[in-house]
This record gives C-alpha cells, sequence and structure tokens, in this order.
C-alpha cells in the first residue's frame, strides 16, 4: 500500500510550507508532495536568510567574527561564540583561565536549558496546545534576565571572548542562578501535566518520523536528534571542553527513534543541564576572568577544526588560517542543516499533521540552517 | 484480555486529560501567578541592569569635558564600521599642536551592541548606554555624533 | 585505531594518498579520480568504518579549489580529513551522497557557493542562491558583489 | 395555578409553576397587536421583532463570547488577557468587530466568487436557524416545534456545506484540504451525538424541548439517569466539540498546518461571519447540551430541602438558562487551551473505534433502563 502510494503520480498535490508559515518558526521553505493526506515527498528550499557568514567571516578580524555566529543559531548564542572562543584558544595555544572556563560551561549549560523551553513551547504549539508556550516563557525568561545582568544583552550576547570572558560575573549571579534552578524545579512537573502524559500528546508523537540509528549516523544527524535514536554522539563526553571532564552528568539516550524519543531526549537533558549547572555553581574558582592576550590575535598558520555541543547538535568550526589577522576561509558546520536532511526520509508515508510534529522534534532554526 | 484494555485505555486516556484540565483550571483561578509585564506603562519603574548593551555614549562631565583622545582603537575594534573618529589639530597653550577628535560619529543603525569599542577603548571613553527605545521616523537620525559641540578632552588624559 | 594504523591502513588501500603533517587529525591528500573507490572503502572496511561525515567543504586556493572531507567513526571514535585537489576552471569529483547521505545537501550547497560539479549526484540544483542565478560563485575568492558586499 | 393550592403546600418540592415567566409578556403583547392590527399584519410585526431580536442576540452573543474566549485563554496563559478598551477591556471584541467591518473583504483571483461569497453567509444563515427551537427561558421559545431537537440536529449539519464551500471555492489548497477533513469529521461526529441525544429522548419520550425541559421538573437526566446519561453527556461534549470545529478537533482550520485551513482567504467582514457562526454555534450546542442533560432553564433541587429549592425557584429561568449554556461553553473552551491537536486519521479512530461503539452501547443500556422504568 506504502509503495503503491510512493511511486504513483495521479493525483499528487503540491503545497508549500513556508517560508511564511506558522509551523516553520522561520523562513523555510518546504515543497510536499501529497496524496490525499499522505506525504509522499519533503524537498526543502533554503536561502531566505543566508546572509553568507562564511563570507563575511573572511573579512573580520579573530576578535571580531565571533559576534556574527550570535546571529547563526541565535538560541545557543554563547554556545557558538564558545566554539569560535575555543578555535581561536587551541589555534593559538592560550591557556584560559579556571574561572573562565566554570563561567562558560554555566552559560552553555543556561543557554542549553533556555534553548530547550523554548523548543518545548513551540513544539507544543505546532501540535496545537498554545498554553504551553506561556508557560515555557515564564521560565526562560528567567534566564533570559539573568543573561542581560551578566552580559549585558538577552539574545545575542558576545560574552566569550578569545581567553576567557569580556566582563567578570555579576555579584547577584550566582543567587539568581540558584533560585532559577529552584523556581525550574518547582515547575517542570507541569511539563509532563500538560504536555508529556496527554494521551493526545503521545499518541501523536509515538512512531511518528521513525529515524533508524544507521540513517541517523548516515545523514549527520547529531544532538538530540540523533539521541534519540540512540546514536551516542555528545561532544561533550567524546570530546569534553574546558570543564566539561570535571562534572558528573549522563549522556541521555532513547533508543525509539520516533518523535517521542526526541522529545523524551530533550525534557531529559534539561534536568542533566540542571545538574551540570548544580555542580558548578557554588565551585566558581577565584582568579582571572581573561587571560592576558595580545591586542591582534594572528592564528599560526595551518587549519584548526573545533566541535561543541549546542542545544541542536555538533556544530564544527574549521577555521583556514593563512597566517594573517583575518581566516582565509571558515565554514561553520551547522546542526540544523544536516538534521534537516534527514526530513524527507522521516516523513514519507506519514500524514501532513505528522510533518508538523516532526519538524518540532527536530527543533529547526532556520538562521543555523541558512546561517 | 481485550475489553479490560480497551477500558484501560478509556480511562487513563481521560484521566491524562484531566491532569492537564487541571494544571490549566489552577492558572485560571490563580490570577496572581500572571507575569505579564503591561510594558508602556510600567516605562518609569521599568530599571535594566546596568550593563545592559543600548547604545554607545560618550559621558561628559559639568565642564562638557570628555576622555576621548581620538585614537580610532574602537574604530578598528568595530566589525560593522560603526564607529567614525574625526580627528583635528588642537593648539595646546604652549604652542604645540595636538590631535583631538572633531567628531566622533556613531551608526546606531549599524550597530550591534557586541561592546567589542568599549572594551578596545584604552581611556574609558565612551559607554554603553541603557537605553533601548531607537525607534525614529528618519533613518538619519540615528546617525549621532557622541561628543558635544564645543567639547575639549579632560585633562591628564593621554 | 591509532592515527599511525590508520596511516598504514590507508596507505595500503591507496599507496598513492599523501599525508599532510600537523593538525590533530591525519589529514590525507587523494586525487580525485581514486576518491569514489577509496570512500567506498573508508566507509565499508572492517577496521575503519567511517560511517560519519561530519564536515563536507571546499576551499578556494585561487589556484585550484580543495574539497575537504571530514570523516569519523560512531564505533572506532577516530577521524581523518580527506582533502582532494580539483582543477580552477571546471572542478568536478565524484559525489559521495549514496554513500553519506548527509553528503547530499552539503554537496548541493557546495556546488551552488563553489561551483564544483559532483558527478552522479541525484539532485544537483540550486539549494540557497534562488532560481535563475547567474554569474559567479559567491563563496569563491574572485567574487565581487558592489551593491550587497560592504567594503569596511 | 389558583393561589388557594400553592398556600396549601408552601414548600412545594417543584413546584416550577411559581417561577418568574415571560409568557406573561409575550401573551400581553400578542393581545395588544391583535387588537390593534390584523392578522396578517400581527404576523408580519411578530417575525420582524422576532428577527430583530435573534439578530441582536446574535451580535452580542459573539461580543460576549469572544472576550470570553480570550479572557479564558489569557488566565489559563498566565497573561493578563485584553485589558485596554473599556472597562477592563471588555469592549475589546466591539473594536475588533469595527476594524473588522472596515476592512476590505477580498476575493482572490482564481475563486469562485458566487459560492465564494455565499459560504460565510449560508454560515450565518444556518447559525440563525438553529436559534429558533431553543428554550431560552421558560416559556420563552421562537417556534415551539414538537420535533425540536431533531430540528436541530438536521439543521445543524448544513454547516458543513458552507465549510465546504468556502474551501472548495476559495481555489487555495489549504483551504480545500481544511474543507475535506471537516466535512469528514463533521459527518462522523454527527453519528455519536446524534446518539447521545437519543438516549435523552428515549429517556423522555418527546422529541420537543419543553417536553424534555418540563420532564426533568424533578431532577436533571445527568442525575436522573444513572451512568449511562453521564456516559451520554460526556460523548456529547466530545462530538459536539468536533462537530463545531474547536480544538482540540481544530483540523479544518489547524493553524500549524494549513494556516487557517477553509477561511485562509477570507477577510474582513466574511471572516467575521465566519467567526461569529463558530461562536454562535458553541452557543447552540451548548444550549442543547444544557437542555437535554442539565434541565434548560430548570432550577437545581436537591431531594428535601425544601428552603433550598425555594429559593433556587426564585432565581430567574433565564439565569438558569445561559447559566448552564456558559458552563458548558466555558467548559469547551478549557478543552481548547488545554489540549493538542489531533491528528484526522486519531480523529477517526476516535470516532469509530471509541465514541460510536460506546454510544451505541450506552443506547441500548439507556433503552432498557426506560423501559424497565429504573430511572429515577
Amino acid at each position: 500500500m506504502l509503495e503503491e502510494v510512493a511511486t504513483s503520480t495521479e493525483g499528487d498535490l503540491v503545497i508549500n510550507v513556508g517560508p511564511q508559515h506558522p509551523a516553520t518558526h522561520g523562513v523555510l521553505h518546504l515543497v510536499i508532495t501529497l496524496n490525499g493526506e499522505t506525504i509522499k515527498k519533503v524537498e526543502p528550499h533554503l536561502g531566505y536568510i543566508h546572509r553568507s557568514i562564511e563570507k563575511m567571516c573572511e573579512s573580520l578580524t579573530y576578535r571580531q567574527f565571533i559576534y556574527v555566529t550570535s546571529r547563526m543559531d541565535y538560541l545557543s548564542a554563547h554556545i557558538n561564540n564558545h566554539a569560535c572562543a575555543l578555535c581561536v584558544e587551541k589555534a593559538m595555544q592560550i591557556e584560559v583561565p579556571e574561572r573562565a572556563q566554570v563561567i562558560r560551561v554555566i552559560m552553555d549549560e543556561l543557554t542549553r536549558i533556555a534553548s530547550h523551553e523554548l523548543w518545548w513551547g513551540a513544539m507544543a504549539m505546532d501540535i496545537g496546545a498554545f498554553t504551553p508556550f506561556f508557560h515555557a516563557f515564564r521560565e526562560r525568561e528567567t534566564i533570559n534576565d539573568i543573561m542581560e545582568e551578566t552580559c549585558g544583552a538577552r539574545l545575542t550576547m558576545n560574552y566569550m571572548v578569545p581567553g576567557g570572558v569580556m566582563i567578570d560575573l555579576h555579584p547577584d549571579f550566582q543567587r539568581k542562578v540558584k533560585e532559577f534552578i529552584k523556581l525550574f524545579r518547582s515547575k517542570v512537573h507541569e511539563y509532563d501535566e500538560l504536555v508529556t502524559g496527554n494521551i493526545i500528546f503521545r499518541s501523536r508523537m509515538k512512531d511518528v518520523g521513525f529515524l533508524s540509528k544507521e540513517d541517523a549516523i548516515s545523514f549527520g544527524c547529531t544532538g538530540p536528534t540523533a539521541r534519540g535514536s540512540g546514536v551516542s554522539c555528545d561532544i561533550r563526553k567524546l570530546y569534553p571542553y574546558d570543564v566539561y571532564n570535571k562534572v558528573q552528568f549522563e549522556e541521555v539516550l532513547e533508543t525509539g527513534g520516533d518523535s517521542l524519543a526526541r522529545y523524551m531526549v530533550r525534557i531529559r537533558e534539561m534536568h542533566q543541564s540542571i545538574s551540570i549547572i548544580e555542580q558548578l555553581i557554588d565551585n566558581i574558582p577565584e582568579g582571572d576572568f581573561q587571560a592576558k592576550t595580545k591586542a591582534v590575535l594572528k592564528l599560526p598558520k595551518g587549519e584548526f577544526y573545533t566541535r561543541v555541543e549546542t542545544a541542536r547538535g555538533e556544530l564544527g568550526l574549521y577555521i583556514v588560517s593563512e597566517g594573517a589577522t583575518t581566516p582565509y576561509r571558515i565554514k561553520f558546520r551547522s546542526p540544523g542543516f544536516s538534521n534537516l536532511s534527514a526530513l524527507d526520509t522521516m516523513a514519507r508515508g506519514s500524514k501532513l499533521g505528522d510533518l508538523v510534529a516532526m519538524m518540532g522534534t527536530l527543533d529547526l532554526v532556520i538562521p543555523d540552517i541558512d546561517r | 484480555m481485550f475489553i479490560v484494555k480497551y477500558i484501560k485505555d478509556v480511562f487513563s486516556g481521560i484521566k491524562s486529560l484531566l491532569v492537564g484540565m487541571r494544571r490549566t483550571g489552577y492558572y485560571f483561578t490563580h490570577h496572581k501567578e500572571i507575569i505579564t509585564e503591561q510594558y508602556p506603562d510600567n516605562r518609569d519603574t521599568l530599571k535594566l541592569p546596568e550593563r545592559f548593551k543600548g547604545e554607545v555614549v560618550m559621558p561628559h562631565d559639568a565642564n562638557n569635558e570628555h576622555r576621548c583622545t581620538g585614537c580610532t582603537a574602537c574604530e578598528l575594534a568595530c566589525p560593522n564600521g560603526t564607529i567614525k573618529v574625526v580627528t583635528k589639530f588642537d593648539i595646546t597653550p604652549d604652542g604645540k599642536k595636538k590631535k583631538a577628535i572633531d567628531k566622533l560619529v556613531y551608526h546606531l543603525e549599524l550597530c550591534t551592541m557586541c561592546n567589542l569599542c568599549i572594551v578596545a577603548c584604552p581611556s574609558d571613553a565612551i559607554v554603553m548606554a541603557q537605553t533601548f527605545e531607537h525607534s525614529v521616523f528618519d533613518r538619519a537620525e540615528l546617525t549621532k555624533i557622541l561628543n558635544n559641540p564645543g567639547s575639549r578632552i579632560m585633562d591628564g588624559v593621554e | 585505531m591509532t592515527n599511525e594504523e590508520l596511516k598504514t591502513r590507508i596507505t595500503e588501500l591507496v599507496p598513492s594518498a599523501a599525508f599532510e603533517e600537523g593538525g590533530e587529525w591525519i589529514n590525507v591528500n587523494v586525487d580525485p579520480g581514486e576518491w569514489p573507490g577509496f570512500a567506498r572503502q573508508l566507509r565499508s572496511d572492517a577496521g575503519l568504518q567511517f560511517d560519519y561525515l561530519f564536515c563536507l567543504t571546499c576551499v578556494d586556493w585561487k589556484t585550484h579549489l580543495a574539497m575537504v572531507y571530514h570523516l569519523s567513526s560512531t564505533l572506532f571514535r577516530h577521524n581523518l580529513v580527506v582533502k582532494a585537489k580539483l582543477d580552477n576552471h571546471t572542478p568536478q569529483i565524484e559525489t559521495v551522497s549514496h554513500i553519506w547521505k548527509t553528503a547530499e545537501l552539503h554537496e548541493r550547497e557546495v556546488y551552488e557557493m563553489f561551483g564544483v560539479n559532483f558527478l552522479n549526484h541525484p539532485d544537483l540544483r540550486l539549494l540557497i542562491l534562488p532560481e535563475g542565478w547567474e554569474g559567479k560563485n559567491p563563496m569563491r575568492k574572485d567574487f565581487e558583489d558592489p551593491v550587497n558586499m560592504i567594503k569596511l | 395555578m389558583p393561589l388557594t393550592s400553592a398556600f396549601s403546600i408552601p414548600f412545594s418540592r417543584f413546584d416550577i409553576h411559581k417561577m418568574w415567566s415571560l409568557t406573561d409578556i409575550t401573551t400581553n403583547i400578542h393581545d395588544w397587536l391583535n387588537e390593534t392590527f390584523s392578522p396578517t399584519w400581527v404576523l408580519i410585526i411578530e417575525m420582524v421583532i422576532a428577527g430583530i431580536a435573534v439578530i441582536g442576540l446574535f451580535a452580542v452573543l459573539g461580543l460576549v463570547l469572544v472576550i470570553m474566549e480570550r479572557k479564558v485563554s489569557a488566565w489559563m496563559q498566565i497573561r493578563l488577557g485584553p485589558n485596554r478598551v473599556g472597562p477592563k477591556g471588555l469592549l475589546q471584541s466591539l473594536a475588533d468587530t469595527l476594524k473588522l467591518l472596515v476592512k476590505e473583504g477580498l476575493t482572490p483571483g482564481g475563486a469562485d466568487k458566487f459560492l465564494f461569497n455565499l459560504a460565510p453567509i449560508i454560515a450565518l444563515v444556518v447559525a440563525m436557524l438553529l436559534m429558533a427551537p431553543i428554550a431560552f427561558a421558560k416559556d420563552f421559545q421562537l417556534w415551539n416545534l414538537n420535533i425540536g431537537v431533531l430540528y436541530v440536529s438536521a439543521v445543524s449539519s448544513l454547516m458543513v456545506i458552507s465549510i465546504l464551500m468556502a474551501g472548495w471555492s476559495s481555489n487555495n489548497k489549504y483551504s480545500l484540504m481544511g474543507a475535506m477533513r471537516s466535512g469528514a469529521q463533521i459527518v462522523s461526529y454527527e453519528l455519536s451525538a446524534g446518539l447521545s441525544i437519543l438516549t435523552i429522548v428515549v429517556l423522555a419520550g418527546s422529541l420537543n424541548i419543553p417536553d424534555i425541559i418540563y420532564s426533568q421538573a424533578d431532577g436533571w437526566w445527568i442525575f436522573k439517569g444513572h451512568i449511562p446519561a453521564l456516559i451520554a453527556f460526556v460523548i456529547f461534549i466530545i462530538a459536539v466539540t468536533a462537530e463545531t470545529n474547536r480544538a482540540p478537533f481544530d483540523l479544518a482550520e489547524a493553524e500549524s498546518e494549513l494556516t487557517a485551513g477553509f477561511h485562509t482567504e477570507y477577510s474582513g467582514m466574511k471572516f467575521a461571519l465566519f467567526f461569529l457562526a463558530e461562536y454562535v454555534n458553541v452557543f447552540i450546542v451548548c444550549a442543547i447540551g444544557a437542555t437535554l442533560f442539565l434541565g434548560g432553564w430548570m432550577p437545581f433541587h436537591i431531594g428535601n430541602w425544601e428552603a433550598f429549592n425555594h429559593v433556587m425557584d426564585y432565581i430567574p429561568s433565564s439565569i438558569w438558562f445561559f447559566g448552564k449554556t456558559f458552563f458548558l461553553i466555558f467548559v469547551i473552551m478549557w478543552f481548547r487551551w488545554t489540549f493538542p491537536r489531533l491528528r484526522i486519521d486519531q480523529l477517526l479512530n476516535l470516532e469509530w473505534k471509541y465514541l460510536l461503539p460506546i454510544s451505541m452501547f450506552n443506547l441500548i443500556l439507556v433503552t432498557a433502563i426506560a423501559i424497565l422504568k429504573w430511572h429515577f
């Protein structure tokens, strides 16, 4: 039956989801071939928000190019900046003070929670439940306030610099983060009540958008998308950077491979992030927040590759340096771009309503895909 | 047993729905949980953190003096070409020529509030202000000259 | 496998492979003609099993183009960088999208940004650039766009 | 009722006749018109009065329900909701209506213009027709039809025609898919809605709405009819939520999938008519639910609590009716702002695998109860 649907072209209905569509959360354009309600093919058309960040970076110095990466995956802005700082430090062999490392990891994990909160609300909205969106934003706003107090901005912080962080923590930072952890713990059961346990939600998610382990690897899926299929790919565990090798946390793995598994991975990851923050927040060592660096950074000639774990998966940063103050070529291996390529395989044969659920659990951020 | 499972499914499903309804019902009746901020009304009480990056400004003291030496460090640090330093030569009382700023042109419309210029400034002449309501009717109004007319450099700042 | 073991194994597979020193991972330079067979062996060889292509890109060196493939194995956790020099004027190389499915979208991106022609690619069309794009490939070093590119 | 008898049993248990009634007013008006005008004119004048009353009720209901929905949703979402126009934002929906009135009503180029413009009017007319047999208060009804319940379920199924018409004529694939979904959905869910209505018809032994209400003078059917009546009530609420295309069954307009479904291409007043018709439909199905299961305008009585029952009798019947109806509307809104949306195949599974078998079995049970006179 399914093969019949997949091969016949009669009665095909081609609809455009996007570039302006409530489900795409941005300017993603999907051309969908349908047979009735059944999806035969999903074809992404990109480029509506392409700013050619890679080309832009070629004319910016190693201090300047970091701020641009906040605009890629704007929900993991800290982690993108972290990747850039790490790559420059690795190339120039800058020793980062431990205080800066701990601050960076705390900020990364706060960002990850904020990103997952937004994903949770937005995905519930895709499925048709509007209320969780506002409940998620209540906790997310608290994180944004903390960020604003220390970094001076809510979304595109530009806080990480080569050698450490730009400015020391705000005196209230530790207290506020502890308050947030308390708030999060007191509200997190609502997520289960409103969405996770709901029978309508579970039946919308179960066995929808199946992605096998082999496909997940072959499509280069990373982050919660791949971990939902049982692929161990957490860069924080495999190639620890900064103080990730000093904290105890668990790499969340689910074996279902369906939308529900990907959903559960993210929900459980929030708890892991909270636990990482709890371990670090009382143990921020005293010392410098920034290593002494030269005013003008010049990377040695060569090629440098850094991998970090953003909220969406593995972000790779490939710098080709010719020994100048600006990079010769920069490539951002963004997690969203690879995750998106799996959408067609996942969606074939399911209903149009499922597509929204799959896109929700892929957690697509369009500027991250387009760059 | 098929029938038992069927009935169990129905009841557990209804229970999960009622749990959700209890949660929304709780918020429906507990209005103190409301988190809405009535933004334009709370302007007077709205307090932004002192580190908030809203706009680059150049503070002047009571004698209309600033700390900018015109070294163009900020201009070089800026990734977007937001800042343009126009220098002139002042004649100091003892007859020497001294470099000073004529105008420090700041293009707010190009600024991404990345804070790199503030970090780069060796004499702390520019800081970030906590303003955020930047909308104007004419784009030209966003191009600002940061130093006040007739201002001069503070004594002792090199 | 350690880097040394990888080197010996790869030399066995492709005798003409040239290794580049420096960097944390082994860099192998291969001839574009040898690449399809080499790629298949990298994927299927029992001791290598490079099943995860985590980055595929191209670098414009003005005199030539260089395809860069970053490979990893989720089983053995070893990494490898494969490079292939391409001609500047008519760059073409065999696709690897049937070996690593992620390459399909990445190759389309490289195709429009650098103009590399991927032979036997199932669906080589513009992905990011608007339909009917004429002119040069934007990520090439000689690309000029006086309207949209602001020189600082 | 003679005065003496009322005094002889001062706290009669089910003395509904003492309740304040609108009959006197309507009879007085009718008599006065008959004295003044010829019978033909009387009929015409009465029709005009009824028409104005319905349109007025329509407009007021639309405004009230929209503001109610917005406030309910806001409070559930820890927001304030509309609070700018009028006292506490109560006039917000009036401002919205004004905005929609002055907006341009676009007709897309490729649309079937006649059907496109006809569809919202049909939606409105259907909603208006449904008003006729509803008893808004004691003895206050536009048209006392002896098959009132049947009339309502028959006319309400015409709603799907306007949706199909809108979806087809818009020349938009989203609209078409929304309309097709809606067609499948409404046709299916009418079955279980009809079956659960039938359970009450079986218990009450009449299709006439006042008869059904009077049969609940000694207790509402939801209490008298044991558990089967309760099951029928739950199924009725689920089915009418689906029939009126409300979340979690709003597949016809599922905005994250189909942008706005069948009314994607509608704007201005044409859109407002669909919007209004949706809310009036919600009101009507809730009114029917209140009438059948919760006793319509019948006050709430508890066994032998004479004093309590007496106090209840003094609350006007229209307040009872609207109170119950708005409670049901609130429940339906509560559903909407809590639950995610179902998928189309799950929607149909729910109907054909769960609701329909349960309601059929339930109907048999109720029939047995009615025949054996097991109900109270």
